[in-house]
């Protein structure tokens, strides 16, 4: 397999070459934090950014899409799949290991007996340019989920391996397509830049050591059914649902018809919906099967250490721990887990925190 | 058995035509749907108690279970409760209009492995509709199944659905057995009066290779299955058509998670086995 | 398939506040021309000269009722709408005047008008529209938002329930991309405040001061709890929660509350 | 000779709910009264106790027309009380802010309030059929100054970004780039307005009284400045009450304004009046076309002054931009620590002088607050107009008297709302 490397500071003018073909998104410094947005300034892109407030999901599922829209006159419909594909195609730069499965996650969502056409569009249409994590995020845990490595999932993929290179894999086509149009920055890795992406590796797994442990964790929920933390966490979370909106694998939505002011078109939206909110299981006739707050939190747990085992076949964490950030009431899904996890004897802890 | 319709985008609706409605109660209606394609109206198939996404465009998209049967190609029937904006825009069509119908979605009865037993109907108010087509179809295929008894429960006389098939059809047919009861006593009712489990010490009712199908609002399950157990049925000859919020009906957007599976994709229809089994089921 | 009905009669009404939500009318500059083909609005006082005394399909009211002869003029205009919606938080929660509720009013009076205060006509306490008749769908917010407010008479015309948001306004604040402001320190009342405002002051980096009124099964305490471990004092705490809907006080979830 | 009333119950197409009770005998005016329907809303006393970074967020609620002077006011008032000072891009954003709120108000009051009265029409609803192109316009000048007062206060009504000691947020200078652009293009719709305006039959109308605004030397005061008449008074802001005294007049239990024990006049032809001589060329050009001599003592021209300011603030907002755009515009936390004092600060609302006095305790809680808002100052001359114009139209029928009557006082833009503490007449 061929590698190569590219050096740091060519990056602002790998994404000028690049804006020709593609729209480049990246980490952008927003107030006191990062988001991912348009490379309008490439070097204001920064990729030594901790973590973003919102995953890159909303490049996949955006918080609010029109799925269709129908002429209310002869109810002709059309669908937006075409206007995605239309897109000037896209680059995701810079995208952590914990939100590529993030995305690989949504996918096994967005796939299978019924694919989601939008979904798999912006799939069609978005190169992801991942980036390797040497150093723990402030609240991330990937580690303890076993989500800080990708097998798949992204086109090209950087490490850093010197204060001046990165170490670049290629993925896909794709990911060729890139080396293909801006080849001048990238050059044939050599010997000593494979013993420095080893070095590299190294550094990482000791910096993101783990002391959770989350393999039975939905038999561990099992236990914890009637567990008093339930009622604790009741008393803390205003269910604002900002935990699971920041999150790489929420992707509960709700879908509403909008119509114009002329009263002649209909747009079917959807939008960006939490379980944590007082209508998420709301039925006709006031019905709620989920009608205290504190069983909705619960809930956001069960579907997604246990749930979505079912569903998907593996747990809906990365461990990027932007919920944590985002909790105003200071939640910790990692303190959580912990709590969890004391109740499940058999599962060793070992010496040394996360 | 049953062909999926393929289709680029699982989530555009087909169109449908409103051809004929009956007003059943004051809040429910039977509504009769045609596919405007002929060649979807052809393809479309589906299994009792599956559901389909009825949409009025401007208004919004809701699920509704199948209330006519397979065995009677054609038209879609749905008995629809008017309680919000999509259900009183469905009761506003008129005849001839359209609107947009995708599905069918769900698992809907097992009735090949129903092949063979006596069934036990137990169902509540507006429950029946889906029943319904498991009786009709059981009906049209009359020598595939046992003995059939329908329980059907409401609060008021005047609240009941479909009350031609239950007082003149169903009774008529070789093997079938209909008992009803309403929750208030009424004067011009001379049936039988209590909650549809009273039903239980009208009628005995005998467990050997019966399924029991049980559909209506959410209190009644508890109370149905525990007399159900009491008889002798084993959990999984105990049959749930659970209702959740629905959106997509395609398994994606979750709010009709049940435990860990999904009502829409894994259900609606449940053995009670699997439902005890799921967290905050019934 | 929706069918648009004949065009709705609407009539708008200021009682006593700032004009900002019939203003906030005035400002949808970009779609005043297709509302005016929407609706046909028979009656403002602010906007028209030639003014219809009813009835009207949808009433709109602005602004709290703050004087006896108010309540007769709510009432009347109840019995000749359809349908009546409050706009803005004067009408669905009292709003910035219902301060007064908490005061002495016979005092404040003192304050503004000196000695000669009783030919005034100012009721001591001031309830939200709701409590003398009947509101069949509620736009909060100081002032109401134009947006919200567009997507209501457009789901009114098809013959829809507005969409109440039974969230929190830190919903739109995550979708917009903010850093909490919570995390940052400052006493921000997003996560008790009814979203649909599409957090306008936390997106302009300043705090939510709750002016869309208490959010679904609010959880004050929670909030409570986070503003005293940033240093707010109950005295602060208690101001900010009763400031934009003073008339919550009387809500069983705040009289738990612990000051 | 029997006496009649005339009244204008819910004067239309104003801000708030006045009515004005005319009392006539024959042809001879007996009495006038203007009263106040709105209810009181106390906000003086409620203001007290409230901590000061709320303060002005709280105040500018007391009208929305002019929320955005209502804020300024008050945070520039609260600023004094405390000591505090703010950046000169803070002051220029903020005066970038007020001048988008002059485009709105303005226009919405010249074209939307004003107008139909003069094309036949009874609201600018009813004038859409006829009028298409000009409400377009209109519209589109309207949202432009809204657009002003988003970018740099983040809404058009109550805006949130204003803060003691700064802002909460700063615009981007792409957006204030591609606002002057907006502002420059826009000259010529404007124009288009006055090209209107210019064509529409003036009012003959005339009668002396006192003009009073805000004046500095180096430019069109309507943020900051001195209390001036046009008799020649100039004196600072903090001893606004030896000229705005508030009395209570014997006939009504108003609280109504008076300076030296006369009525006065507040608004655009004050300030037009007073600073005509700080006109840019925009503006003056504007005047010129409008044929308006100055000073002018007819209140029906406030209308046409309006139309000038809104040239002037033109000119101002794009000045006002260039020179933010050469400020370095890195956004920063205010800092302010509460402090014991007294501030008072006048600015000029479209509608006329504002006064905000506050003082706070050491803890940063308002202990006394004094706010008086144009319409209250212009609440006497009112009056006074209504009785020297009433001979004029004495003779027509009633309908017509009152379609006059009610012109005369949609001249002064009243914004009924903010008389924050009239009480009622009646
Ligand atoms: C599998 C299934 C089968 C159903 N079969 C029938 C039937 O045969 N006849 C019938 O009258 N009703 C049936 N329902 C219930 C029916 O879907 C609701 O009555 C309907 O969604 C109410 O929509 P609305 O817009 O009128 O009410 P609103 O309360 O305004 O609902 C708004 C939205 O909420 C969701 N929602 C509300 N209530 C329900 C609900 N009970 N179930 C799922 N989603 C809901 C829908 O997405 C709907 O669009 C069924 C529900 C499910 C899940
Ligand atoms: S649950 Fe929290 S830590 Fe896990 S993936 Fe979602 S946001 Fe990240
Ligand atoms: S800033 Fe306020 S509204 Fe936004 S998330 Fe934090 S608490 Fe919620
Ligand atoms: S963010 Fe809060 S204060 Fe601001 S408009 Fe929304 S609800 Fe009102």
């Amino acid at each position: 397999m061929q590698t190569y490397t590219i050096r740091k500071d060519e990056i602002p003018k790998l994404v000028e070459a690049l804006k020709e073909e593609y729209e480049v998104f990246g980490p952008m410094p927003k107030r006191t934090s990062y988001v991912f947005a348009p490379v309008t300034d490439p070097t204001k892109m920064n990729l030594d950014y901790d973590s973003t407030i919102m995953s890159p999901k909303k490049y996949y599922l955006p918080s609010s899409q029109t799925l269709m829209e129908v002429s209310l006159k002869n109810a002709t419909i059309e669908d937006t799949v075409k206007d995605i594909l239309d897109q000037k195609p896209k680059i995701l730069f810079g995208v952590h290991s914990c939100d590529i499965n993030g995305i690989n996650f949504l996918n096994r969502v967005f796939d299978g007996k019924y694919d989601d056409p939008y979904f798999q569009a912006y799939k069609e249409i978005t190169t992801v340019i991942g980036l390797n994590c040497l150093e723990p995020c402030k609240y991330g845990f990937c580690r303890a989920v076993n989500k800080n490595f990708v097998l798949d999932g992204y086109d090209l993929f950087l490490t850093e391996i010197s204060d001046t290179h990165y170490y670049v894999h290629v993925g896909s086509p794709r990911g060729d397509r890139i080396l293909t149009i801006a080849h001048e920055f990238f050059k044939e890795a050599k010997e000593e830049d494979g013993a420095a992406f080893t070095a590299a590796l190294h550094k990482k797994h000791e910096n993101l050591p783990v002391a959770l442990h989350i393999d039975n964790i939905h038999e561990t929920l099992d236990l914890a059914w009637d567990d008093a933390i339930w009622d604790e966490l009741g008393e803390k979370c205003m269910n604002c649902g900002s935990c699971a909106l920041v999150c790489p694998t929420c992707y509960c939505f709700d879908v509403q018809d909008e119509v114009d002011l002329s009263i002649s078109k209909a747009e079917r939206v959807r939008k960006w919906d939490t379980c944590l909110f007082y209508d998420f299981a709301l039925v006709a006739g006031n019905h709620n099967f989920r009608e205290d707050p504190p069983a909705r939190l619960k809930y956001r747990f069960y579907h997604k250490f246990r749930g979505a085992i079912h569903d998907q076949g593996e747990i809906a964490c990365t461990g990027c721990g932007r919920c944590i950030d985002a909790c105003p009431a200071g939640i910790s899904i990692k303190d959580v887990l912990f709590r969890l996890q004391e109740y499940w004897a058999a599962s060793p802890t070992p010496q040394g925190g996360l | 058995m049953q062909v999926q319709l393929k289709k680029d985008n699982e989530y555009v609706p087909h169109i449908a035509k409103l051809i004929k409605k009956t007003q059943m109660t004051e809040k429910e209606t039977l509504f009769e749907f045609m596919f405007e394609e002929p060649e979807i109206r052809d393809l479309f198939t589906y299994n009792p108690g599956q559901f389909v996404q009825v949409s009025i465009f401007g208004i919004g998209e809701a699920p509704f279970s199948i209330s006519s049967t397979p065995t009677r190609k054609g038209v879609i029937e749905l008995g629809i409760r008017k309680t919000g904006d999509v259900t009183e825009a469905i009761h506003a069509l008129e005849v001839g209009a359209r609107s947009g119908i995708r599905g069918p979605y769900g698992n809907g009865f097992p009735m090949n492995k129903m092949k063979g037993h006596n069934l036990l109907f137990v169902a509540g108010g507006i429950g029946l509709v889906p029943l319904r087509s498991v009786i009709n179809y059981v009906a049209d295929r009359r020598d595939d199944y046992g003995k059939v008894t329908i329980f059907y429960g409401a609060c008021l006389p005047e609240e009941r659905v479909f009350v031609d098939e239950i007082e003149k059809v169903w009774p008529n047919i070789p093997d079938f057995e209909v008992h009803q009861t309403v929750d208030e006593c009424h004067t011009t009712w001379q049936g039988n009066v209590g909650v549809v489990t009273t039903l239980f010490s009208v009628c005995a009712v005998d467990s050997a290779n019966t399924m029991a199908l049980i559909c209506g609002p959410p209190v009644m399950y508890k109370f149905v299955v525990r007399d159900l157990l009491k008889l002798g049925f084993a959990r999984d000859e105990i049959l749930l058509s659970l209702e959740r919020r629905m959106k997509c009906g395609i398994g994606k957007c979750a709010h009709c998670q049940v435990g860990h599976k999904l009502t829409c994709m894994d259900g609606p229809v449940f053995t009670y086995f699997e439902a005890e089994r799921l967290m905050e089921s019934i | 398939m929706a069918k648009a009905k004949a065009k709705p009669k609407v009539g708008i009404f200021g009682f006593t506040g700032c004009a900002g939500c019939q203003l906030n009318i005035l400002n949808l500059e970009d779609h005043i021309v297709d509302l005016i083909g929407l609706i046909d609005i028979t009656t403002w006082v602010m906007a028209k000269a030639e003014n219809s005394p009813g009835p009207w399909d949808i009433a709109l009211v602005e602004g709290s009722i703050a004087k006896k002869s108010e309540i007769e003029r709510i009432k009347k205009i109840r019995e000749n709408s359809k349908i009546l919606i409050t706009i803005g938080s004067c009408a669905t929660h009292g709003g910035l005047p219902a301060m007064r509720n908490l005061r002495d009013t016979s005092a404040m009076k003192k304050t503004v008008y000196g000695d000669t205060t009783d030919h005034l006509d100012i009721m001591d306490k001031i309830m939200p529209v709701s409590h003398y008749v009947q509101v069949d769908a509620a736009l909060p917010g100081c002032p109401m938002d134009k947006n919200e407010f567009v997507r209501a008479v457009k789901a009114l015309a098809v013959g829809k329930t507005p969409q109440i948001p039974n969230f929190a306004v830190c919903y739109e604040c995550r979708i917009r991309e903010n850093a909490c402001l919570l995390k940052e320190g400052k006493f921000c009342m997003g996560p008790v405040t009814q979203a649909g405002c599409d957090a306008l002051c936390p997106s302009n980096g300043a705090v939510c001061e709750g002016c869309r009124g208490p959010v679904a099964q609010v959880n004050w305490g929670a909030e409570y709890k986070i503003l005293q471990e940033l240093g707010a004092t109950p005295e602060e705490i208690k101001r900010r929660f009763l400031k934009y809907c003073p008339s919550t006080a009387d809500m069983e979830e705040f009289q738990e509350l612990v000051f | 000779m029997t006496s009649s009333n005339i009244e204008l119950k819910h004067i239309a197409r104003v801000e708030g709910h006045g009515s004005l009770y005319v009392t006539t005998k024959g042809k001879k005016l007996v009495d006038v009264k203007m009263s106040v329907d709105e209810g009181a809303r106390l906000f003086e006393a409620f203001l007290v106790g409230r901590e000061f970074r709320e303060v002005p967020e709280i105040a500018c609620r007391i009208c929305a027309i002019c929320s955005a002077s209502h804020r300024i006011v008050s945070t520039m008032a609260v600023e004094k009380a405390m000591g505090i000072k703010v950046s000169e891009q803070d002051i220029d954003l903020r005066r970038l802010l007020i001048w988008g709120e002059y485009i709105e108000s303005h226009i919405l009051h010249a074209l939307y309030l004003a107008l139909p009265d003069y094309v036949g029409h009874e609201s600018v609803i009813s004038a859409m059929a006829d009028f298409p192109d000009l409400v377009k316009i209109a519209l589109k000048l309207k949202k432009l100054g809204n657009d002003i007062q988003i970018l740099t206060g983040g809404r058009e009504v109550h805006q949130v970004s204003v803060q003691v000691g700064g802002f909460s947020i700063y615009p981007e200078k792409e957006e204030l780039e591609k606002m002057k652009y907006r502002l420059i293009k826009a000259r010529a719709d404007l124009q288009k307005c006055v090209d209107v305006w210019a064509t529409l039959d003036e009012i003959p109308f005339e009668r002396q009284t006192e003009f009073l605004a805000l004046r500095r030397d180096d430019e069109y005061a309507l943020v900051d400045g001195d209390i001036a008449t046009l008799s020649g008074i100039r004196a600072p802001v903090e001893e606004y009450k030896k000229y705005i005294q508030e009395k209570i007049p014997d006939y009504s239990q108003a609280k109504a304004c008076e300076h030296k024990g006369e009525a006065f006049f507040v608004g655009a032809l004050a300030r037009l009046n007073i600073n005509k001589d700080l006109l840019l060329p925009f503006a003056k050009k504007v005047l010129d076309q409008l044929g308006i001599k100055l000073p002018s003592y007819n209140t029906f021209h406030n209308n046409a002054a309006q139309l000038i300011e809104t040239a002037q603030v033109f000119e101002m907002a794009e000045n006002t931009i260039e020179r933010l755009l050469k400020a370095d515009l890195e956004w920063h936390e205010p800092e302010v620590i509460p402090k014991a004092g007294k501030g008072t600060h006048i600015t000029e609302a479209p509608r006329g002088s504002l006064v905000h006095s506050y003082e706070f305790d050491k803890k940063g809680l308002l202990t006394k607050a004094d706010i008086i808002a144009p319409t209250t100052m212009n609440y006497v001359n009112m009056e006074e107009d209504v009785r020297a114009f009433f001979p004029q139209i004495a003779g027509k029928n009633k309908d017509e008297i009152m379609f006059n009557l009610n012109r005369l006082i949609r001249a002064y833009d009243p914004c009924i709302s903010c008389s924050c503490h009239m009480t009622e007449v009646i």
